[in-house]
């Protein structure tokens, strides 16, 4: 019978570590409520059986790796592992240091739409979930009277919005892939939908933007849990000059998503990561799937699918487009 | 009621460069409002927000000693945006002072005792406001004998220099002032300070020592006082963090339990013994 | 203070008469994302909503809001710039549906914010003094609420004016301060029986909510003991370092002061906003000296604040309601209780050395 | 119409040393007319542009920004404006796209020797911003009417009307919120 992921991951990491190829291992365990699952570095192999693989890892471990100078084996999907081959290219993590535990796909499911459907219950468990594609999973709890309840929710109507229009679902230069692969895109078309504003006149393009970011509360966790974001003090901390003011004010808090926003461009992996982790359930990737749709078009760049091509905004061809240069 | 957020207007009336290298000036205040300059009521070893509007504020330990009358002296560092402009304005101008804020070095909880203070490089502000204090009529026979070593890179970065010179001959204190090599024209002690209080070898007995400096001299000089017999409850130190509010909400000056800003400035080392290195 | 009912058919009148003299906010079901909660203005005609677990923001930004100008400034002609208090609004707010836990964290922050006549911070008190809380108890508190185990509870009472229970197509009121009685003040006083219904409710929720952290080992515990516990190496590895337990947490109060101009320099403000331990730059010296520049050292921080040095200070009250926000929204669930349990362990290993 | 006619826009231009900056000068010792509604930076190379330049520009109230330097091929440096091409591409596909208009953002390959391609450019660069009139996208306002005016009290106390005593509100430490009279 086929390993489920949950199982080949820890066989996996357990094998690596207990051979002393690397010394740690990055992966996820279950999380303390159903819906969520937490990054773990596993030393030893007693530790790598807590290892899960859920429809809830919505994080980016590539970006506990980066920076890391020990040896280190991470579990990835398509997207962390190109954000993996990217830092690899920005000497984040030296290759020979890293390992990759490739794990195909099928795309993370959003707990926030989850909730959405079950709203005013309490979600205390999470079934049939998500070795193959059954379509499907069971969530279920009860209240205090001791009332319970089960249901029965599709996949498709609860997957992150990123995962329905993946490109790659299939590890990308991984060292060793745990289970068969799946079908390398998730089938929707990330060109259609990746400039949802583009069809409005520029005054309503603002007003979208705007509406987009005003419950931003700028706690930057779309910034932290993003593997690109490594700069050792951001623009938004610089205090000399100040880019960017602190308060809630529209205009400090679109600076800081446009600027962030632009210096991930080129070498987003659409993860959805930052879109996961906003307390806010603000859409960053009204930006980001922007500026990659540009990448694609101007210099036909995807990131992260080696770990040699520079990224486009580092490198240049003399005949590159320049349609707004007079 | 009071709004603790808000500055004293005060005007500079007096502007001194202290050093060679221009890094340090003295700045002398008068409050604009006179019953402001009566609210400010303090004592040596505590601090003050110095307040520039459209810069931001910076804590800064207050330099003159309240017997001084309504003399209020700052000693600033030019470091960051506020001591930098601090650095740019000239006698006349106005700005903020919001403070006083902290505790104090508790000398009058040690009356009759022997002092001795230990500074190192610009930290001696606060133990200058100390020293004239401790040197007024009304306090100097309220104490014993009063050691002063202070050291600083060069003489040219000794702050002070004509005051200490007066203390020496006027105040009965016994003044120790080095540097840290021979310097041609020097004729006073050279060497790091922790060495040269192991030449003074001050005597724990019936006394307290203030210890204000750079980090590196505190870890030297604490050996040398160990040797000499002193205790943790004998030491005070000053420490510095980095504020906000002042006042002991915005949270980022702790140290443990203890808010620099509130609970501090001064703390004994017995009490710093229990309490993580976060400074 | 005698208990007074309200049908749930009459709340739209009741409602109306708040409305007279305050702002009235509620939670509300975000329109933008559909499984979040905020605090909106409860429209004339709008019905509150009673089944909930808790708005994702604590409603602590009505009273210390994110961004607050303090003070302003216009350079004179004479060229000198003298910073001058806002003048607060003189209006009245009136949260309705508070949860009990909102409550204590807002009364929790009362009392780091007026300590003494020192720090005695004006802009708090004077918002504070102009909210008003009804509270709804919790009689649905969600898997990751602990407010039973952390000075509160689901049924609590602190810091509110008014506690209603939702008793079905009832409600029952229990006015707790003047200010509350005055409010539903007109009300028909409730029977017996509907005090004792909410009684058994509150005893029923209280039994719901199992046991799930311990702190016996903790308080008796040194400060420097807890702070070199070896846990704090493993919990920092998952953190992120960002702002969210903070932002969403009812008592966390740290905060930053800025100055901005117009670019001439010739008007400006000094400008507080949140800020938050888990940065870098909360702490970091002009010098370039960092006294938590380690993502561990932030990582404790915080927890530590909360759990060993404000009980340290205050009595042992702890800086946590049990709200469980931090668990529900941290992007990588690291949740505190099992911080807390960690921190109640016994310790196995000796303690390290310190980081300097 | 006459209103816009009136108006001046503010624009900031960021010129490169070694040829832009430099047709300036030609331009204006040509005694070349241009309009004078710009202010201009020197910037060593476009390469050194960032997008925080423009984004702080606009955040200060600039209603238009113009960046020009070498042609392509003809860096100083080699290949700093070839670098500079694509991130300002990018850029101000993503300024239109959440919608700064088009026309505030103007960039221009002009070398030294291009005297009257600047002039043409200035001319070009001013009407299309005095078209859009003032910018009020992303200009951070510390002066705008949602914050008070600048009061006339000194003190708290002043400001305040005095507070009702609320003496049933909680309060854990009762010393100062309310008590002692302050």
């Amino acid at each position: 019978m086929m390993k489920t992921r949950t199982e080949a991951i820890r066989a996996a990491a357990r094998t690596l570590l207990e051979e002393g190829r690397v010394d740690a291992v990055i992966g996820y365990v279950q999380g303390t409520i159903p819906l969520r699952a937490q990054p773990f570095v596993a030393y030893t192999p007693e530790e790598c059986d807590r290892f899960i693989w859920s429809s809830f890892c919505g994080g980016n471990l590539a970006s506990i790796a980066s920076g890391r100078t020990d040896r280190v084996a991470v579990v990835a999907q398509g997207c962390v592992s190109r954000n993996l081959n990217g830092l690899v290219h920005e000497n984040r993590i030296q290759r020979e240091n890293l390992y990759i535990i490739g794990v195909p796909c099928i795309g993370m499911l959003d707990q926030r739409k989850v909730e959405a459907k079950l709203f005013g219950r309490n979600i205390e468990f999470l079934k049939r979930d998500p070795e193959e594609d059954l379509g499907e999973i069971v969530v279920g709890g009860c209240n205090a009277m001791g009332e319970c309840y089960e249901e029965v929710i599709k996949r498709r109507d609860v997957k992150r919005d990123n995962c329905y229009t993946c490109m790659h679902r299939n590890p990308v230069g991984a060292d060793t892939v745990v289970v068969e692969p799946v079908s390398e895109t998730a089938g929707g078309d990330i060109n259609a939908v990746a400039t949802p504003w583009m069809r409005f006149d520029a005054d309503r393009r603002w007003e979208e933007f705007a509406k987009n970011f005003e419950d931003c509360i700028r706690c930057y966790a779309c910034r932290d849990v993003c593997p690109l974001c490594y700069c050792t003090t951001c623009f938004v901390d610089e205090s000399n000059p100040q880019w960017c003011g602190k308060t809630q004010d529209s205009a400090d808090v679109q600076t800081f998503h446009i600027l962030r926003a632009f210096h991930c461009a080129g070498r987003c992996t659409d993860c959805g990561a930052c879109e996961s982790a906003c307390p806010q359930g603000i859409k960053m990737r009204r930006l980001t799937s922007m500026l990659e749709k540009d990448v694609r078009t101007l210099w036909g760049h995807e990131p992260g699918m080696d770990s040699t091509t520079k990224p486009p905004l580092s490198t240049y061809r003399p005949d590159d487009p320049e349609d707004h240069f007079k | 009621m009071l709004n603790p957020y808000l500055p004293y207007p005060v005007r500079i009336t007096d502007v001194r460069v202290e050093t060679e290298d221009k890094t340090l000036r003295t700045f002398e205040f008068e409050f604009l409002n006179p019953k402001d300059a009566k609210a400010f009521d303090y004592h040596p070893g505590q601090f003050a927000e110095l307040s520039i509007p459209g810069v931001g504020e910076s804590p800064i330990g207050i330099a003159s000693s309240p017997t001084e009358g309504d003399r209020l002296l700052f000693t600033v560092f030019r470091a960051g945006s506020v001591t930098g402009r601090l650095h740019g304005m000239q006698v006349g101008d106005v700005m903020g002072v919001r403070g006083p804020m902290g505790n104090w070095y508790p000398l009058d909880a040690h009356e009759g005792k022997n002092i001795t203070i230990i500074a190192g490089g610009y930290a001696v502000t606060t133990l200058r406001a100390t020293m004239v204090w401790l040197q007024d009529p009304k306090n100097r026979d309220r104490f014993g004998s009063i050691d002063f070593i202070y050291g600083a890179r060069t003489p040219g970065m000794l702050l002070y220099r004509d005051e200490m010179a007066a203390w020496q001959k006027t105040g009965g204190v016994n003044c120790h002032i080095t540097v840290d090599r021979e310097f041609p024209g020097w004729t006073g002690l050279t060497g790091f300070v922790p060495t040269v209080t192991e030449q003074v070898a001050p005597n724990p007995n019936n006394a307290i020592a203030l210890v204000c400096g750079p980090p590196i001299m505190i870890k030297f000089t604490q050996p040398v006082l160990d040797k000499c017999g002193w205790k943790a409850d004998q030491i005070y130190l000053s420490l510095e963090n980095r504020m906000k509010c002042g006042i002991g909400i915005c949270g980022r000056c702790n140290v443990g339990h203890q808010y620099v800003c509130k609970d501090g400035p001064v703390f004994s080392k017995a009490e710093l013994d229990q309490l993580p290195v976060e400074y | 203070m005698q208990h007074r009912i309200l049908s749930k058919d009459s709340l739209a009148a009741f409602l109306e008469g708040l409305r007279k003299e305050h702002v009235v906010y509620a939670p509300k079901r975000d329109k933008k994302v559909p499984n979040k909660m905020v605090w909106k203005i409860l429209e004339p005609g709008e019905s509150p909503l009673f089944e909930f677990a808790n708005t994702d923001m604590s409603p602590k930004d009505f009273v210390f809001p994110q961004s607050e100008c303090l003070m302003r400034f216009r350079t004179g002609e004479d060229g000198t710039s003298v910073l001058k208090p806002i003048e607060p609004e003189p209006r009245k707010t009136l949260l309705f549906n508070v949860r009990p836990c909102d409550g204590k964290g807002l009364s929790f922050m009362d009392m780091i914010f007026c300590q003494d006549e020192q720090t005695n911070d004006v802009y708090w008190r004077d918002k504070r003094e102009r909210t008003l809380m009804v509270g709804l108890a919790c009689n649905n508190p969600c898997p990751s609420c602990f407010c039973h185990e952390a000075n509160c509870g689901p049924h609590s009472e602190t810091g509110l004016d008014v506690l209603m229970t939702d008793l079905g197509t009832r409600l029952l009121l229990k006015p707790l301060t003047d200010r509350g009685a005055t409010l539903v003040d007109g009300l028909p006083e409730a029977a017996p029986g509907d005090v004792d219904r909410a009684e058994e409710l509150k005893g029923t929720v209280e039994a719901s909510m199992k046991p799930v952290i311990r702190t016996e080992h903790l308080e008796a515990r040194s400060l420097m003991d807890a702070y070199n516990l070896p846990y704090w190496d493993r919990v920092c590895e998952a953190c992120i370092n960002c702002g969210t337990c903070t932002f969403v947490c009812p008592t966390c109060h740290c905060f930053d002061i800025q100055d901005e101009t117009t670019p001439d320099g010739e008007e400006g403000r000094r400008v507080r906003n949140w800020d938050f331990c888990m940065s870098p730059l909360f702490t970091l010296h002009t010098s370039g000296h960092n006294p938590r520049g380690k993502k561990m050292a932030r990582v404790r921080q915080r927890f530590m604040h909360k759990y060993k040095y404000i009980p340290m200070k205050r009595n042992g009250e702890v800086g946590c309601v049990g709200c469980g926000r931090c668990v529900r929204l941290c992007p990588v669930n690291i949740d505190i209780r099992d911080v807390i349990n960690a921190m109640n362990a016994p310790a196995e290993a000796k303690p390290e050395g310190q980081e300097v | 119409m006459k209103e816009i006619e009136l108006y001046e826009p503010r624009i900031v231009a960021f010129f490169c040393h070694w040829c832009s900056y430099g047709a300036a000068d030609l331009a204006g010792v040509s005694r070349m007319e241009y309009p004078a509604s710009f202010r201009a930076v020197r910037i060593p190379c476009t390469g050194r542009m960032s997008p925080k330049f423009i984004l702080h520009a606009l955040r200060q109230g600039a209603d238009g920004i113009w960046v020009s330097g070498c042609h392509p091929g003809d860096c100083h440096y080699g290949t700093g404006n070839y670098h500079s091409r694509r991130r300002l591409e990018l850029l101000k596909n993503m300024l239109d796209y959440i919608g700064i208009e088009e026309g505030r953002i103007h960039f221009s390959w002009i070398s030294s020797a291009e005297a009257e391609k600047f002039q043409q450019m200035a001319i070009r660069v001013v009407e299309a911003v005095r078209g859009l009139g003032p910018n009020t996208r992303l200009v951070k306002s510390v002066c705008s009417n949602c914050i008070p005016p600048v009061p006339t009290c000194d003190t708290m106390h002043e400001c305040y009307e005095p507070l009702e005593e609320i003496p049933g509100a909680p309060r854990p430490n009762g010393s100062c919120c309310g008590g002692n009279g302050l």
